[in-house]
């Protein structure tokens, strides 16, 4: 056991490097709140190191052998107490107050503030930014104070962006706002590490890779944003990004881009691109296998049966109907947990992933059997639909 | 712990206090009297001052009834303190959970389940919720 | 029988060693004599067994959750299921330790086992409802056990809904289990109160009280004032769940904050179930070992009682960033404030009483002056969490999780394992090895400073707590805190084998090993069936100048001097027991 | 009840004290000492039940506080005319308790039996009449909200099973096995078994006894039922009028969410206007259509500029803002919730009182009671008064709102 002592410690010397305590502060909050952090620790050790001292130096300095009497019976001393309990009150008040102004700051959301809704659902994000504009990814503009309108379609979750020091939690049945001012910009990544990335993911089929990158697919370094209340099974991988842009036309271009299915791309594509964004890879699988959902492998024109006996066919207009009021027909086997996207998904979104869904079926009408390369299928299920 | 020695009756080791009947008659007949005041009165429309006479109504018969019913006229001081005290912790919970609801349900959304969505053609498309 | 510091011709009691029929141990025979005993000292080593299995399963919980965390993607649980039963092995870690071992350790093991024979009494007021309630304790823990052996709970162990309403686990059964073990505490609860305010003997004052009463009376009125709103929140969950009541969840016009209103104003109360009787043992330590008169009797007292009250105003500080109105969340932090001060003025009294004393270095005193350490630590970072600014980066991450742990477990678990070292010999008669005891206390200590200190940066560099998976950045701290998680169990399995072992192969332990002055030091080690034969003489509980060495039989004895004497009350001999 | 513990330690006098009475534990001194703990004990209890049943008044206040027209509008299904008769029946069952406490003090034996049999017979009485509301309600649909299925143009359910028979149905076990005791205790004249018989058979009849009389009443209120149906039926205007007056007593609120309301209303007339409507009307199911329309006019209109959020649908969106039918599982259904968990409980509560009421009567035949010894009548007394006291807070709250 005591082998692994030195090991723990050499971790605890890295601790000690400049980056360690607290994350890159990137908002007006982090200043204050690490400043407050700091005075607040400052006082602690205040009280502790003599409380320590004092505890460790009596405990060697009146050992004494068995039997041998106290020095001293003193019971009690009522100036000396009252002192100690007055004095620390005073520290208290100003440690209240000036946590009190901070956070009247914090929730005092300034006007005319740039507005993004957040919808939080098991087990991810949607930004609204208006005009149809939905995105897992926070986009914000640097130094222009920022409002979130946020709700929940199932459970609590709480949105926390350390980097900002903010965090407030999203609770179903009512609104709750924060907001907060960026104050440093995202890089951008050069394009040929971008390029290469978006080779690798283009290659393995798989969607984007966050982690293995550390910059999004528009080629931004990001700022972590978890979710912070415990909200089930992957609540772990609720995360999702910040990119913090240098302009108002920086984040508008970005905001056009990913608005809505450009003339250039299938519906396929754009329904798999809704599948992973939108959060529905976190209950339906393309394999098979069994998550909060029914898996979408083979689902399309097979007949489906309900919790309540009946039998539907799979078809567009279960699709739509499951997409808009999930809980009227509930999968026999599954708990009636999916929230609604009325009002989330343009009809054009509902066409192209009811496409998309079409492409994991061999029961397709189209006559392209779903393989490992959807990336094929898409193009020629594209082709014929458009 | 005990004060009883001085206000028992018949030997001086009694700790009972029988209440004498006449008294618990007419507290039954106060009791009920207030209830019939209380039932008639909402047929009158006092406005928002409804609720306040329903419960001082309310508070006095409860009043009545701890204090004889119960005894706590008659009973120990500290009883009677921690069972008024209970009332005090509850009123903590109540206000201030009551007030911050009342401050923060601006924000609360409403569920809109007055319209069914389904299609009529549809049977059955909603469970009963 | 002369020794040392004994002044010649001074007259010495002890009640030596009890016989085989006195014995409450051994006084009557059979499973059945333990199975419906009415003897609050048999209820108390009950408890004290039960206590210590729901530490032990729910101790290895915690083991699996930190080998899980040994690597980003998870070390331990592996498969697609692994994160669920991350989850769930997380929510019963904290369910368990809170509801089946910490609100009952101190109160429930010790608190019945000690408070009729600290206060001279023969039994508690209702012995029936004593033993009522262990048996309650343990139907609501076959109940979490019927959750685990079903569907498991994953919902943490605070129910938040509306998670709670809409997991298929089986909320229902461990949420029984809860209301069930929340009446267990109110009757022991409301059994103390009744106890000490009735059962006194004559001499036995409210200020001759030992400061474990104190604590224990204030812990009584929370279980007592707080627990019935538990059980009615969580009786409301059960119909939202079967019923959907529509109370809490937004599906029918619920607020879940309202639920956390409900849950918080009995279980920020019940952070002072688990916190303040640890307050009472470490006083009696802390006085004991020191030879030393407590000092600031009142103020500890008072401060006891003052924080069960204060402790009912601040239980929106859980709920600092759940939406709560500006105002609400601003009164409860200047509330929470208030908290701290009777705290801090415990630490400052224990040091006060260690100055000028005469300290034995013995393991409960070991863990009395961990208690001391980490406890401050415990209590000095809640200043972080107060304070509004600075709870918004902090809560719900790790900082969050090393705070309440330090006050838990550094608090609560280091003053219980004090406790039973120092009233060990008392309850079973027997010595244990100083040597082992105090390697226990200290591997404990350094496995557990290890375990926790490196989640105050993770907390701090945004960790959220609660995530089976976690960024890379964050591993070192992690295997950090795992390898400090299995000395801290090595501590305690080191412990617990230095007790078991003491059991069998132990030295007979004398009436008042450490010299004490309270009144169970005055009765034989174990105490005899009815504690006292007649109302003992009650003297001042913090007065050591009558309490002498005497090194021949490696004891403790009351030495009378002749003006203390009260005719009626003392015989003139030295008792026969 | 805790209180009871002191005393049946009784059984187990220990022979090491010769000057115990047979009533009095072992660990007491006095009898006064046993009572006095009996007593703090017990209401250290009550103060537990009062906590318990503050967390239910604190759901009703928030619930009052945000839907003050739909506690309005439901109450007018609750029959207040049963609601006094049960208050009345209640306060009665009191008195017989105090004036039990008082026969148990003074030792008049026989009255005591007397007294506690009303006082069972009243509890009884009481479930008989709460019977009748209940298996009304169920059979109404007027449920929690998960369960609500209320149907203004059909209020009365058809083919759904007999709930009042189910809720007699313990009841008539309990009176056959009372009445079986008596006839067999008769036969074999044991003179305990039938004095405990006697009264308690009349105990078990009382239940029907108050079945009989809500049924009378129920009938006799249907009218006042019929006009709560009508105006359920969906006049709205009258619905609305009634939340105005409600939101009167919220002061500073009331203008400002009635032109809200107001507001709302007319933004949803306007909507029903545009053709997207009649769109949606083609296919209910698609309501994604009409936000897919809205958002492809705009993104028509302009291809760059500033895409600032629009939070006004949301705003709009909130509880104060929106009135409608309050006959719905999320809001009628929240206030029957409420109903049902605070009334259930408390006659999940009158239930155990009869329990304790029929153990003290049973000791009370045996005589088991003194001047020394009647902590366990006061104790259960103490209960029982609670339980009429809470009660008492019930019925106003719950019934007489307007």
């Amino acid at each position: 056991m005591f082998a692994m002592l030195p090991g723990a410690f050499s971790l605890l010397g890295d601790q000690f490097k400049d980056y360690a305590w607290f994350p890159e502060q990137a908002s007006t909050f982090a200043e204050t709140n690490d400043w407050l952090y700091g005075v607040i620790t400052f006082i602690c050790f205040l009280f502790f190191i003599p409380i320590a001292g004092l505890l460790f130096y009596f405990a060697i300095r009146y050992r004494k052998p068995k039997g041998a009497k106290a020095e001293s019976q003193v019971a009690h001393n009522t100036k000396v107490e009252l002192i100690w309990s007055i004095a620390p009150s005073f520290v208290l008040i100003a440690l209240f107050y000036l946590g009190a102004r901070a956070y009247l700051d914090i929730r005092t959301v300034p006007e005319g503030s740039y507005e993004i809704g957040v919808q939080a659902f098991k087990w991810g994000w949607t930004m609204d930014y208006g005009r149809g504009t939905y995105n897992p990814e926070l986009h914000l503009v640097v130094n222009e104070p920022t409002k979130l309108t946020m709700k929940s379609s199932d459970v609590i979750h709480s949105l926390y962006i350390p980097a900002f020091r903010a965090k407030k939690d999203i609770v179903p049945g009512r609104y709750n706002y924060m907001w907060f001012q960026p104050t440093v910009a995202s890089e951008k990544v050069s394009e040929e590490e971008l390029a290469k990335a978006t080779q690798w993911t283009k290659e393995s089929g798989q969607g984007w890779n966050y982690e293995k990158w550390q910059f999004t697919e528009h080629g931004y370094r990001f700022f972590d944003l978890y979710c912070t209340e415990y909200c089930g099974t992957n609540h772990s991988e609720m995360q999702t990004v910040v990119v913090v842009h240098e302009t108002q036309e920086e984040l508008d271009a970005w905001i056009k881009e990913v608005s809505a299915r450009g003339s250039d791309v299938t519906p396929e594509a754009w329904g798999k691109l809704l599948y992973e964004r939108r959060g529905c890879q976190g209950c339906h699988s393309l394999d098979g296998s069994k998550l909060s959902g029914p898996s979408y492998k083979d689902a399309y024109g097979s007949k489906r049966k309900l919790q309540t006996g009946e039998e539907v066919l799979f078809d567009e207009n279960y699709v739509r109907e499951s997409i808009i009021n999930p809980k009227a027909k509930v999968a026999e086997g599954y708990a009636p947990v999916m929230p609604s996207f009325k009002g989330q998904l343009s009809d054009d979104d509902i066409y192209s992933i009811t496409e998309f869904i079409k492409t994991q079926s061999s029961n397709t009408p189209v006559a392209t059997p779903a393989t490992t390369q959807p990336a094929a299928d898409e193009s020629a299920a594209g082709e014929t639909k458009e | 712990m005990s004060d009883h020695s001085t206000d028992s009756h018949g030997d001086g080791h009694d700790f009972a206090h029988p209440m004498p009947v006449p008294m618990l008659l007419a507290v039954f007949g106060a009791l009920t009297v207030l209830t019939i005041i209380t039932v008639g009165q909402a047929s009158f429309d006092f406005g928002s001052y409804d609720v306040l006479i329903v419960m001082f109504i309310a508070t006095i018969k409860a009043t009545l009834v701890g204090a004889f019913f119960m005894h706590l006229a008659h009973d120990k001081p500290f009883n009677i303190f921690i069972f008024v005290s209970s009332f005090v912790f509850v009123g903590l919970f109540i206000i201030f959970t009551l007030s911050d609801s009342q401050m923060t349900s601006k924000d609360f959304i409403p569920v809109d389940d007055a319209v069914p969505i389904s299609a009529p053609a549809e049977p059955s498309s909603v469970p009963a919720v | 029988m002369s020794a040392g510091s004994i002044p010649s011709g001074a007259q010495i009691r002890d009640p030596g060693y009890p016989t085989h029929s006195e014995n409450y141990l051994t006084n009557s025979k059979g499973i059945m004599s333990w199975i419906f005993t009415l003897d609050h000292k048999r209820i108390g080593v009950m408890y004290l067994i039960g206590v210590t299995c729901a530490f032990a399963f729910a101790g290895l919980l915690a083991l699996a959750i930190r080998l899980h965390l040994l690597s980003p993607d998870g070390a331990m649980f592996k498969g697609e299921n692994a994160n669920n039963i991350y989850n769930q092995v997380f929510t019963l870690h904290g369910a368990v330790m809170v509801f089946l071992f910490i609100i009952p350790s101190i109160p429930a093991a010790l608190g019945n086992f000690l408070v009729p024979v600290m206060l001279g009494a023969k039994d508690v007021a209702f012995p029936r409802l004593n033993l009522c309630s262990f048996y309650l304790w343990m139907i609501g823990a076959v109940f979490f056990l019927m959750a685990l052996l079903g569907s498991q709970l994953d919902t943490g162990w605070t129910f938040y809904t509306p998670y709670s309403t809409t997991t298929d686990t089986s909320v229902i059964a461990a949420t029984m289990g809860a209301f069930i073990l929340g009446f267990s505490s109110i009757f022991t609860g409301l059994n103390f109160i009744v106890t000490i305010n009735t059962m006194r003997p004559p001499g036995m004052t409210w200020f001759r009280m030992p400061l474990f009463l104190w604590a224990t009376y204030a812990t009584s009125i929370i279980q007592v004032l707080a627990t019935p709103v538990l059980g009615i929140t969580l009786l409301l969950l059960i119909a939202e769940r079967t019923m959907h009541i529509g109370i809490f969840d937004p599906e029918y016009n619920g607020d879940p904050v309202t639920f956390q209103h409900f849950f918080w104003f009995y279980s920020h109360p019940a952070v002072y179930i688990m916190i303040l009787p640890a307050f009472g043992v470490i006083s009696d330590l802390i006085s004991v070992h020191s030879h030393k008169r407590i000092f600031g009797y009142r103020f500890i007292a008072y401060s006891s009682i003052a924080i069960a009250l204060l402790g009912f105003l601040v239980w929106g500080h859980h709920m600092f960033t759940a939406g709560m109105s500006s105002l609400t969340t601003i009164i409860f932090s200047a509330l929470t404030f208030t908290v701290s001060v009777p705290s801090a003025i415990k630490v400052f009294n224990w040091l006060a009483t260690m100055y000028k004393g005469s300290i034995s270095l013995t393991t409960p005193m070991c863990y009395a002056i961990s208690f001391i350490f980490l406890f401050t630590i415990g209590g000095l970072t809640g200043l972080h969490l107060g304070t509004l600014a600075t709870d918004l980066h902090l809560h719900d991450t790790y900082f969050v999780v090393a705070h309440f742990h330090y006050v838990m477990v550094g608090g609560t678990l280091v003053a219980f394992i004090g406790g039973v070292f120092h009233w060990w010999p008392k309850m079973f008669g027997k010595m244990y090895s100083e040597l082992f005891g105090r390697l226990s206390c200290l591997i404990v200590f350094l496995g557990f400073n290890l375990t926790f200190l490196p989640q105050f940066v993770l907390g701090s560099r945004g960790m959220p707590r609660r995530y089976a998976t976690y960024d890379p950045e964050f591993q070192s701290l992690h295997v950090m805190s795992t390898y400090g998680a299995l000395l801290l169990g090595v501590g305690l399995t080191v412990a617990l084998f230095t007790l078991l072992y003491s059991l069998i192969w132990g030295k007979r332990a004398p009436a008042n090993p450490w010299g004490g002055a309270t009144l169970e030091w005055h009765c034989t080690s174990p105490p005899p069936f009815y504690n006292f034969e007649r109302a003992p003489s009650v003297g001042d509980p913090y007065e050591f100048g009558n309490v002498e060495w005497d090194s021949e039989d490696e004891r403790y004895v009351s030495t009378e001097p002749e003006r203390k004497l009260v005719p009626d009350e003392q015989p003139s001999e030295v008792p026969a027991h | 009840m805790a209180g009871e513990e002191t005393n049946s330690g009784g059984d187990h006098d220990h022979d090491h004290d010769h000057d115990h009475p047979p009533f009095l534990a072992h660990h007491f001194d006095t009898p006064e000492q046993q009572f006095d703990s009996g007593k703090l004990g017990i209401w250290l209890f009550l103060v537990t039940e009062i906590l318990f049943f503050g967390g239910m008044f604190c759901a009703y206040a928030i619930f009052r506080m945000l839907r003050p027209e739909v506690f309005e509008g439901c109450s007018q299904f609750l029959n207040t005319k049963l609601g006094a008769i049960n208050t009345g029946v209640l306060l009665f069952s009191s008195l017989t308790m105090a004036w039990a406490v008082r026969c148990s003090q003074t030792e008049e034996h026989k009255k005591l039996t007397g007294m506690l049999a009303a006082t069972l017979s009243c509890a009884m009485i009481f479930l008989g009449v709460k019977a009748i509301e209940y298996s009304h309600k169920w059979h109404m649909g007027l449920l929690p909200a998960g369960l609500f299925s209320y149907d203004p143009n059909h209020p009365h359910h058809e083919g759904g099973p007999n709930y009042l028979l189910w809720i007699c149905m313990p009841f008539i076990l309990i009176a056959i096995g009372t009445i079986l005791w008596l006839v067999i205790s008769l036969i074999r004249g044991n003179k305990f078994h039938i004095a405990c018989a006697k009264p308690l058979t009349v105990v078990a009849l009382s239940f029907f006894a108050g079945v009989g009389l809500g049924t009378y009443l129920e009938s006799g209120g249907s009218e006042s039922h019929a006009v709560a149906g009508a105006h359920a039926d969906g006049d709205h205007a009258s619905g609305e009028h009634a939340g105005d007056d409600a939101h009167d007593h919220d002061g500073d609120h009331a203008d400002h969410d009635h032109a809200h309301s107001s507001a709302a209303q007319l933004a949803m007339e306007d909507s029903g206007d545009l053709d997207v409507l009649e769109h949606l009307a083609s296919d209910a199911t698609n309501t994604g259509l009409k936000d897919d329309v809205a958002a492809r006019v705009r993104q028509s209109e302009e291809a760059s500029g500033s895409f600032a959020y629009n939070t006004s649908d949301d705003a709009a969106n909130t509880i104060n803002d929106v009135e409608r039918e309050f006959l719905t599982p999320s809001r009628a259904g929240v206030f029957f919730s409420i109903y049902y968990c605070m009334t259930g409980v408390h006659a999940i509560h009158i239930l155990a009182g009869i329990a304790v009421l029929v153990w003290l009567l049973i000791r009370s035949v045996r005589q088991d009671f003194n001047r020394q010894y009647f902590g366990p009548v006061d104790y259960v007394g103490l209960y029982w008064h609670l339980v009429d006291l809470i009660w008492i807070y019930l019925f106003p709250l719950l019934y007489l709102i307007r």
